[in-house]
């Protein structure tokens, strides 16, 4: 293992392999959602380009690829053009931090199936996901129009005011952990043989829901959703840079997905470690394992959008600090406790 | 009890529940969409598709252009005229123009022709991208299947 | 228009599925001062064309009228003809038009039970509404070859005769209905989300509703046990025994309550119609060019929308000298504002879709 | 199916009522068909309207029809007849009152009486050029507002004007 492969060629090839992973699932996801929505109505969806659709996310982003790219003439140009790539760019770097599997022993070299590992991975992941925050802003003030400005405005509170409930739960896996290191939560999970996911189920769901409303999705899809009167925060994009958004709100909800699995469901670990019986599911790769686990919870927030009706504003933040923050606060307070006894 | 009851259910949010399983059962049913153009659904008999005109076994034209059509359209679509060619016991149509974007389909031409000349059929593929494509004269009233379609937009629809 | 008023436009291509109508906002930060409907975008001067047709040729033009209850709008103007000209129309024609009329109701509000919850979110319930409405329009294209413009009912009785086939074939339609609407009721009635977004959304008290002209599920939803079929009844609805849902507080909720309780109640009429069906003519002798000497006659009937009158003067001649009609839609809308007033600014697309209006037979 | 004209007590209640209210105005007044029908001079509209609704019941503004007798000579020589009718909820009775008007001439508007004639009366000015005076907001419903001449009078040719809006 020459030097230069291992300090130059597989670091490359695994930035690139972290840049891939995202659109992938974008592709899938859109295949998923279209498709997904329509069984469960008892249309077909999607069939023709391609076999079985799958070629139609393709469709669509070349369309979206060739449309006409407006400016609006009073926007201002430069926050205009920055929003997209502010929102795109803070999911995907957040994709660094994400443990995908265990390291693989080659000869002497450990390729480790992620980018980076640092003891506050947890942290950084969420302070990169709460900077798209600001590309929604610029997006939304600097089309210069009444609607994208209400819209963002709208996005921006439910997802500030979604971040504690997070932070909260998130704090209880870290306790639980004793470390912030994504990797080390997945090995506590191993070690202690059970998920956290069933350790602490009010975590989890207030975690879950809060995920959802801060992708601005399934029930708490208010901004994107009023473009029937207020229009989100995208409206006066279009073209490519529109294409950037819509494929930044997917690979948000492939970030929240992996992080809910990693933090709950033991990220590339089979299921039920502690069972001695189940121990022939270990000959499946960990990559797997974190797939099907992620593509749960892609299908369950398609579900969720095929099922329920959208909250209004004001009761969206109303269950926010009347149901959420308080639950999340208990449910802190009783680890805690739970923690010190033990 | 009752409000604990009715606590207890919506902490574990048992109502969302109860809709995830309603959406999820339709997931796995059976699906109602038809693939139009390899299936296609065929229309009830009494389908009131294209009014055509229609031939007897002799290949005689049935209509007598006796124009009771034209007075019953409420669009006014129909514009005949008749002659009675010599030693002939019956009129018959020199001009027929009928011009499908003023039909309502109402169904009262069809209902007041004597000689039930014309009548519905089942063709419900009515599109066409030429204008004229839309004016009937009296050969066109006569077209069915894929010659219709070629006279509705005038070799416009994809081969095969 | 105060400091922090903002007016803001909703339609006339407004994707919440009503047709063009478009609504002049007035909002003072999220909560709604002024509503203004402007009406007009899909006016074809019905009234004016109706002036210059035979009585006869004017039905089909009633079927664009509320294009999704083509069929309630025959029996409206073709009974104020009846009542007009004086023509006994025969029992069994009566019954195939309550067979009609409920299937049409059904059909109605199935679609309208879709855009509602279509417009709050719920976006799986307008598959299913229209699943099911899909079976009934087959049934009206067996029945006289049309699904939505079925132009089925006619001056003197009915295009076709129900044979055993199609009565069948009824009874298995409106079998499977109950089980989509329990699919529909488990998505919505207790679902914590559409009961935020409905309840106590857009009250109207009783007094004021009938103060507005408010008719129709609407109407019933406030408490007011007003049904045309049971006041005043037509076409032999008074030998069908049915139930008039109400509500109570007339809001967004109770609208829906009232509406799905009708599909129910729907069922049961088609089901004793069938069953009592009697025997004769499906078309009484009316001569196509009815001539009708000078009179004038209004008549009105229950529609899934509400209301829907008639009035026709004649004036001797085959071709009717005026038609004017009551839609109820038309009149419904003016209580939007009286909704709208002091709620939020998403609330304006439930409640107009708890309104379920048609532009088709507001601007006429 | 018309209801022969059995006796209505109640409609022949209102009917003497109105005959003692508006005397000069009421110009018919008959129960047929189990209808109560009259006709009104424009003065004593308001007043009759308020008397069926306050004391007899007459709760519901039902519709509002407006005829052009331009060809035949008007019930009451004017141009116009404007016919109100109300329903009487609960009891399920009808009236008809009829107005004539000429084409200068105004009616006193209904709205204070029923908030529902708010529309009725503005379609009524858009179709046919009637003006309602009080109205809260009298403007066209459907025709553009800067849209010359009234549909519906039988004046009006059939195919409309080219050149329109």
């Amino acid at each position: 293992m020459t030097p230069f492969v291992a300090d130059v060629l597989i670091p490359v090839g695994k930035i690139v392999a972290v840049i891939l992973y995202p659109m992938v699932m974008v592709v899938v996801m859109i295949w998923l959602e279209r498709r997904v929505v329509a069984l469960m109505q008892g249309r077909l969806g999607p069939n023709r380009v391609g076999f079985q659709g799958v070629l139609q996310p393709v469709a669509d982003a070349v369309k979206l690829f060739f449309k006409e790219d407006i400016i609006q003439r009073q926007a201002d140009r430069l926050l205009f053009n920055i929003s997209p790539l502010l929102v795109m760019a803070s999911s995907l770097l957040a994709f660094c931090f994400v443990p995908l599997g265990e390291p693989i022993r080659i000869g002497t070299y450990t390729l480790t199936l992620w980018i980076a590992e640092s003891p506050v991975g947890l942290l950084i992941v969420l302070g990169l996901s709460s900077i798209s925050v600001f590309g929604v802003i610029f997006g939304g003030w600097a089309s210069n129009s009444k609607y994208p400005l209400m819209g963002a405005l709208r996005s921006v509170v439910q997802v500030l005011s979604y971040e504690i409930p997070t932070g909260l739960t998130v704090l209880t896996v870290a306790f639980l952990a004793r470390s912030m290191d994504l990797v080390e939560i997945v090995r506590r999970q191993e070690s202690s043989g059970v998920w956290y996911g069933f350790l602490m189920p009010v975590s989890f769901i207030v975690f879950w829901i809060s995920a959802v409303a801060e992708t601005n999705r399934a029930p708490f899809d208010l901004p994107e959703a009023e473009s029937e009167l207020v229009a989100g925060y995208h409206t006066e994009y279009s073209g490519m840079k529109f294409a950037y958004f819509y494929m930044a709100e997917y690979a948000h909800m492939v970030l929240v997905s992996s992080l809910v699995v990693i933090l709950f469901f033991g990220g590339w670990l089979p299921p039920f470690p502690g069972v001695r019986a189940l121990d022939f599911l270990d000959v499946v790769p960990g990559f797997v394992w974190y797939l099907v686990k992620i593509m749960f919870f892609l299908y369950l927030y398609v579900w969720m959008r095929a099922t329920f009706p959208r909250y209004r504003f004001d009761s969206l933040i109303r269950l926010v600090w009347k149901w959420l923050i308080p639950l999340a606060f208990v449910n802190f307070l009783v680890v805690a406790l739970v923690r010190y006894l033990r | 009890m009752k409000r604990i009851g009715a606590f207890l259910k919506s902490f574990f949010l048992v109502d969302m529940v109860r809709g995830l399983a309603v959406t999820l059962r339709h997931y796995f049913s059976r699906k109602v969409t038809v693939p139009y153009p390899e299936k296609v659904q065929e229309p009830a008999p009494r389908f009131r598709g294209l009014p055509r005109l229609h031939r007897d076994e002799t290949g005689e034209p049935l209509c007598i252009a006796c124009k009771l059509c034209q007075k019953s359209c409420g669009t006014n679509c129909f514009d005949i005229e008749g002659r009675k060619a010599e030693g002939a016991k019956l009129m018959r149509p020199v001009k027929f123009d009928w011009k499908l974007e003023r039909c309502s389909f109402c169904g009262f031409c069809v209902e007041v022709c004597p000689t039930s000349a014309i009548r519905f059929s089942p063709e419900f593929r009515l599109t066409g991208v030429r204008r004229e494509g839309l004016l009937f004269h009296l050969d066109d009233m006569y077209l069915q299947g894929e010659a219709l379609q070629e006279h509705l937009c005038g070799g416009c629809r994809r081969q095969g | 228009m105060a400091f922090n008023e903002i007016e803001l436009n909703m339609g006339p291509q407004h994707p919440s599925t009503h047709g063009v109508l478009r609504l002049k906002l007035a909002v003072d930060n999220e909560v709604v001062v002024r509503v203004e409907p402007v009406l007009g975008y899909l006016h074809r001067g019905m009234e004016k064309l109706w002036e210059s047709l035979t009585y006869v040729q004017v039905v089909p033009l009633t079927d664009r009228l509320d294009y999704l209850a083509s069929l309630s709008n025959n029996l409206a103007y073709v009974l104020t003809v009846e009542k007009l000209a004086g023509i006994e129309v025969p029992r069994r024609a009566r019954y195939i038009r309550i067979v009609l009329a409920e299937l049409q109701r059904l059909a109605s509000h199935l679609a309208w039970a879709g855009f509602m919850a279509n417009d709050i979110g719920a976006m799986s319930v307008l598959l299913y509404g229209f699943e099911a409405r899909e079976e009934i329009l087959d049934l009206f294209e067996a029945y006289c070859g049309a699904r939505l413009t079925v132009h089925g009912i006619r001056i003197g009785g009915v295009v076709q005769d129900l044979d055993a086939a199609l009565v069948s074939r009824i009874r298995t339609v409106l079998s499977r209905i109950p089980k989509r609407l329990a699919d529909i009721r488990a998505l919505l009635d207790e679902n914590r989300i559409w009961k935020e977004r409905t309840v106590g959304i857009g009250p109207i008290t009783a007094a004021d509703a009938i103060d507005l002209g408010l008719t129709g599920p609407a109407l019933r939803a406030s408490g007011v046990a007003w049904d045309m079929r049971k006041d005043v009844p037509y076409s032999s609805y008074d030998e069908i025994d049915f139930e008039v849902p109400l509500g109570r507080n007339g809001d967004c909720y109770d609208r829906y309550l009232v509406r799905l309780e009708e599909i129910c109640q729907s069922i049961r009429i088609v089901g004793q119609a069938l069953d009592g069906l009697p025997e004769g003519e499906h078309m009484a002798k009316v001569p196509r060019a009815l001539r009708i000497p000078p009179a004038e006659a209004y008549h009105a009937i229950e529609a899934p929308k509400g209301v829907l009158g008639f009035t026709i003067r004649s004036n001797g001649t085959d071709k009717p000298e005026r038609v004017k009609m009551r839609s109820p839609s038309f009149v419904n809308l003016q209580s939007l504002e009286h909704m709208c007033v002091g709620c939020l600014f998403p609330d304006v697309v439930g409640i107009l879709g708890s309104l379920d209006i048609v532009l088709g037979e507001i601007d006429k | 199916m018309p209801e022969t004209g059995a006796e209505r007590p109640e409609l022949l209640q209102a009917l003497a009522a109105l005959s003692g209210r508006v005397p000069a105005g009421l110009l018919e007044g008959a129960v047929e068909d189990g209808e109560l029908r009259v006709r009104l001079g424009n003065e004593a509209l308001i007043p009759a309207l308020r008397l069926l609704k306050d004391e007899h019941g007459f709760s519901f503004f039902e519709d509002m029809a407006v005829f052009d007798n331009l060809g035949q000579a008007g019930e009451g020589g004017r141009r116009f007849t404007v016919v109100y009718r109300l329903y009487m909820f609960p009891g399920a009775r009808r009236a008809r009152l009829a107005v004539d008007v000429g084409e200068e001439e105004s009616l006193p508007s209904a709205v204070p009486v029923y908030r529902a004639a708010d529309w009725a009366e503005r379609e009524a000015f858009d179709m046919f050029g009637v003006r309602f005076d009080g109205h809260p907001g009298l403007r066209r419903i459907y025709m553009p507002d800067d849209f010359e001449g009234h549909p519906l009078r039988k004046d009006f040719p059939l195919a409309g004007r080219t050149g329109g809006v």
